[in-house]
């Protein structure tokens, strides 16, 4: 039996194992359907940053660091500041994780963690212009992956907003004759408008899991992400890998996103305040 | 989006209409041709509103390098693109972030509906190339990718339909435009397969509230169903219109 | 016999039964020596691009599209507009197409065709400009190749020059008060001086063959292309692949191109009047 | 390097001590800690004043491509990266030219340590992360990647301590800093073996006289033990303060 | 090519003489150096007007990677590139388009001359580099890669020996210089083998009628044939000027 | 026996082969072992260049071009002016050269040349300053490798310094109104302080040998490059390759780094004057 057979085999055979447990309503470590890991934010853990956040979900691990510079606003957003977000899975991370830039995993964990925060509206950026259209705040969120154990997307998230609310940038003022904008001694705070908080769910045969570890993963079917705001709003959402839902299976995740959501944030806002 | 600002009220009028004269619940015209790619194994070109796009399937084939290939089954793969002249401004035709993220979810769209365990060791190669854009490319994309499999006689459960719906004006409307969309407030695409109401794509930029999110996830149902009608009678157009019977499958 | 050795001995004798045929003045698909495929354009299939066409050329197919945008001039050529083309061949047009950056064969076809363009002086790049050495209009013509038989310069190029002579630009002034160009309402044609043609010949044994498909292209020796314009001018030529012509081979070909280049132009002319 | 202009004199007092409090021979406060990442076959954290690096090793382990196995050794492969934040200004994360040389050097002066002929045909990937960048930020990388090559279990040698001395204010110090780096003459990295003080990093930057050279290098071997010191006690602390014996080697 | 505008009729003055004195049907000094590298199989220096050129040729050697060899001929590669200090601005290292294009036309140029069938299986090289550049780079590059690949023992039908006409100032002038490029109405580049007068390489910018082109085709030819003598002198000079007698072929 | 393992029983005979002569003091070549092989120097050999040298070293040989052009300093060095070196080993140089980007040897190579250059002080980079913050000369050094055998750092730090001396550089002059500088018809000298040298010693057994040949390079355990200056001074230094030096020999190898750099400035000297 050649090596992939045999590997097939044995994911087969994982699966079986797992969903026996799932309609027991349990889990391999114990948790229920619902039950997050425990998650650990601690920020300012980069001092040269204007922010950062390390977070544990479990055993993965990530940790984010903000950068603000002047930037010139896109030409169609003349009155709006810049926010990039981006994320590397660290060689470091797994041994699956190659160096390289980042593939369609990363880009997608990124872009997905990126519209959680943009379209919440968690920073008003409207408040990052200097000189409308000339000098606007450029937001870098850079999220490294130090250790995979699942779950990317919710470690990756609740450290990119802890990082944003950990956040203190220097004041520039625009000089009374004009030009470019000069750094003061002053910080403040992001102009933070709400906190957003994503929640995973795995599809394992037709049970639906919150917060799936690698080996979790490994067997899912398909995978659901929702991001919601602190106003009752759901505002990103994300299905990954082949595999599918029924129309129930969506209404249940995103009620339940929201649901855990809750929970979650409270835990950020506690990880942040107690620097 | 453009939820922040943006004077959107003018989105829809005092009739309920939207910009282009659409009802809320209301497609923008569709037209589906199959086969109109030579060189292809399949293939399918697709108007959805402005939107302009082609879509062409090789294989299955020899999958290079031969250790990429997966014992089981089809390697599925998958590239979605902007040609330069697509858009408002030039677009670099290099892949962007966004270009290699929708290659992947219109992937992981597409797969649940194939028996790619038919084809052992080989490759399927999906191209999506979008000449024009407007609202709703990926969604008219994936459309016009699941009836060029079919042409290709690629083993299918389903079709895949695709549609989005949106958040416009403080209204919940189906298949969003390029307007409607940087103006809106929320754009929910999906894609399902119609026979089993599987959902196999399912992405969210903006706000959406409980009620409005269950309303627009309906309206965007809906509107795959009417896709898939027009999926259908694309394919049945082309093979019973010329009077040829189509195997099931290939 | 392996297969490789199988395949040069397929080749061998398709090569055969051509040379047959041409020895007869034949071709496999029914035509003579110098006569070219079907020719269809069609301008302005794509509404957003300032200019379009799409061209078929037997079953190859291509499409054109022009942006222009305002640009800064060269260095060395203050008081010129800028003109880029670029090509490439979609993963959709052929079995062996494959995604990724344009390889030497599309950097030549793409490189001949804006030397065809550039060269004739079909475009009054003198006219393209607003500001002297600081705003000038910059044209892109992209063009995509949709499905592949053979003779893609020829088809490259008509899509080229259809599509800029369809091309709508708008007008940009400079403010009175100086400053950088504004875009009006109003919109102008390219200021169009002549239209170049190309004609791409094959080499197979001792024969030239006018408008090659791709099953002529497997068996020929070497490929030549001249770009004639309106006025009784070759001016761009290009010899591609290994293999060699006689002295009078290329006295014949740009002859030849000249003669057949005179059919395709008023193809080209009717196409774009048609819209 | 700024020695060409900089006014350097106030790097250091007229007590002979340094910008941060420290004497001309004394290292800025080092912490060590072992085996911190679960998924690497071992790893370390380092804090040498300002710098925060991880470092992790995989392996050993098969080769992808095959053709790039060695018959008789281990390949030994070493990435050096700083992440995007660790920086004043925001790094690039792609690897500069000068993450391309120090990720060079470090692989080779690690690798005289390593018994990498008791792994023929298999790889050691030796990653190293700077969360926070100061100045010796290679010098701290190759001491964490020696530690965290210990806690995988390779066969070593000796371990690896990096240390530079250089030149601030017209005197020759230890361990500079990177204020003192940017305003000062001279920085001189390297690393031993010190159980039998063989050097297997050195790199200079900035001038020095014979006398300098020697009192610097000097300077920098002191350092170098009492960095190794150091990595001698976060191994015994891990291993020996769970009351578990660490095998000779794997 | 400037044929749009330029003031170029001064290029050629009142005596029939142009820029450099040359007379129209006249080509620029010209010298070549036969194997003047030590670690290339075969090698040639040219200098043709102010151009310095080096052609090296490694092979037939070994082809990797192995799926790329050819069962029935050698596999000929060529890289044409220009020194970042050959012009006038500071060229960028990458390879241009523009330099890709010339690799591909000297390749092809080249492969007709060589006898690969001779060397099934294997791969040669051949390496032009511009240290310094002037008009006509391109053919100068392949008469000197074509000694190089006879110092490197080839199996060959003929030399390939190249020359560019153009008009200059409303004249057919032979071997145009960089000037003449700039400010002429056409560059006419060809490579012929000379022996049996096959045409290997042409490429045409700018505008010539049919008469025009039959005369720049015609000093085009004639330029070739007097590059071919300076390319036997040149390998007769190293082989039977060292009185040693060069076997045919390899 | 496997054509690898072949091969390192080879390289063994001739490690063994080379430690023999080197116990008794001699190299294959008959050179001592402290002996560099001849150097020839030869500038201005790139007329189009602003500056240029031919170096060989043996039979490793090397080409230099200096270009100068107008630029902007970094923004924390706004009085200073722009130097960049850059080495490619030239695909015709070697056998097991090949065409791409830089690998790591040979950005290692362009860097420690580099930082001869620079932290000698060789150029005086705050002369080459026209308006601070805004227009300096930028210096771009670019060394092609077209024959190796062997010690490429001297060699490619002889050239480099070589052309630097010979470079003359347009003069630019800021307008009395200020603005862009212009180009003057007058030449200068870049602003020389120092002629840095690099030495190389290859480390074989226990021996130290200046300035190694390929085949030497091919057995050594490891390679140490010193740079000093004429003033005395140690600039750059870096240990390459796996391998390890004892204490002593580091020391030995800076104070033979300086003997052997006095010989080579001679040489340097004179063929700089001697165009």
């Amino acid at each position: 039996m050649s090596a992939v057979k045999k590997t097939i085999v044995v994911e087969q055979l994982k699966r079986a194992q797992m969903n026996e447990l799932l309609v027991k309503g349990k889990r391999l470590d114990g948790r229920g359907l619902l039950d997050r890991r425990d998650l650990t934010v601690v920020t300012n853990v980069i001092e040269k940053a204007e922010g950062s956040a390390r977070v544990t979900l479990g055993n993965t691990e990530v940790i984010a660091g903000v950068k603000v510079n002047m930037g010139t606003p896109f030409p169609d957003t003349p009155d709006k500041g810049l926010l990039v977000v981006s994320a590397e899975v660290l060689p470091l991370a797994s041994p699956y994780a190659e160096p390289g830039p980042p593939d369609e995993r990363t880009i997608e964990l990124a872009r997905v963690t990126d519209r959680g925060v943009r379209e919440s509206g968690m920073i008003d950026v409207s408040k990052l212009v200097l000189v409308p259209g000339k000098h606007v705040y450029a937001v870098f969120v850079d999220v490294s992956i130090l250790n995979v154990d699942g779950n990317l997307f919710d470690a990756v998230s609740a450290a990119t907003v802890a990082a944003i609310l950990s956040t203190r940038i220097p004041k520039y003022e625009v000089p009374a004759e004009g030009g470019a904008p000069v750094k003061t001694d002053q910080k403040m705070p992001l102009p933070v408008q709400t906190i957003p908080v994503a929640v995973t769910m795995a599809k394992i045969g037709e049970h639906l899991i919150v917060d799936p570890t690698s080996e979790e993963e490994a067997v899912m079917d398909t995978r659901i992400t929702f991001v919601s705001d602190d106003r009752g709003n759901i505002c990103a959402g994300q299905k990954g890998l082949p595999g599918s839902l029924t129309l129930d299976q969506v209404i249940f995740a995103a009620r339940t996103a929201k649901l855990k959501g809750e929970e979650a944030r409270l835990i950020l806002k506690q990880g942040v305040g107690s620097v | 989006m453009g939820k922040a600002g943006g004077d959107s009220r003018s989105l829809i009028n005092e009739q309920g209409l939207r910009i282009d004269g659409r009802k809320i619940d209301e497609l923008r015209p569709v037209k589906i041709e199959v086969g109109i790619l030579r060189n292809a194994d399949g293939s399918a070109y697709i108007e959805f509103g402005k939107n302009k796009i082609m879509a062409a399937v090789y294989g299955p084939k020899e999958v290079h390098p031969k250790h990429s290939a997966l014992p089981d089954k089809a390697l599925l793969r998958c590239r979605y693109h902007m040609s330069p002249f697509s858009t408002e401004e030039r677009k670099n035709p290099a892949p962007s972030r966004r270009e290699i993220e929708i290659s992947k979810v219109m992937r992981e769209a597409l797969e649940p509906a194939l028996m790619l365990e038919d084809y052992p060791r080989t490759a399927i190669d999906v191209f999506v190339e979008v000449l024009q854009s407007d609202g709703g490319s990926r969604c008219a994309g994936i459309s016009a990718a699941s009836v060029a499999l079919a042409d290709a006689g690629i083993n299918m459960r389903d079709l895949v339909a695709a549609c989005a719906a949106g958040k416009v004006a403080g209204q919940v409307v189906v298949d969003v435009d390029d307007i409607e969309d940087k103006e809106g407030q929320a754009d929910l695409p999906i894609a399902i397969m119609p026979s089993s109401n599987q959902v196999t794509l399912l992405q969210l930029d903006g706000q959406l509230n409980d009620e409005e999110f269950n309303k627009a996830f309906n309206f965007a149902v809906q509107g795959c169903k009417q896709v898939y009608q027009l999926q259908r009678e694309a394919l049945i157009g082309k093979y019973f219109g010329r009077s040829e019977v189509p195997e099931g499958g290939q």
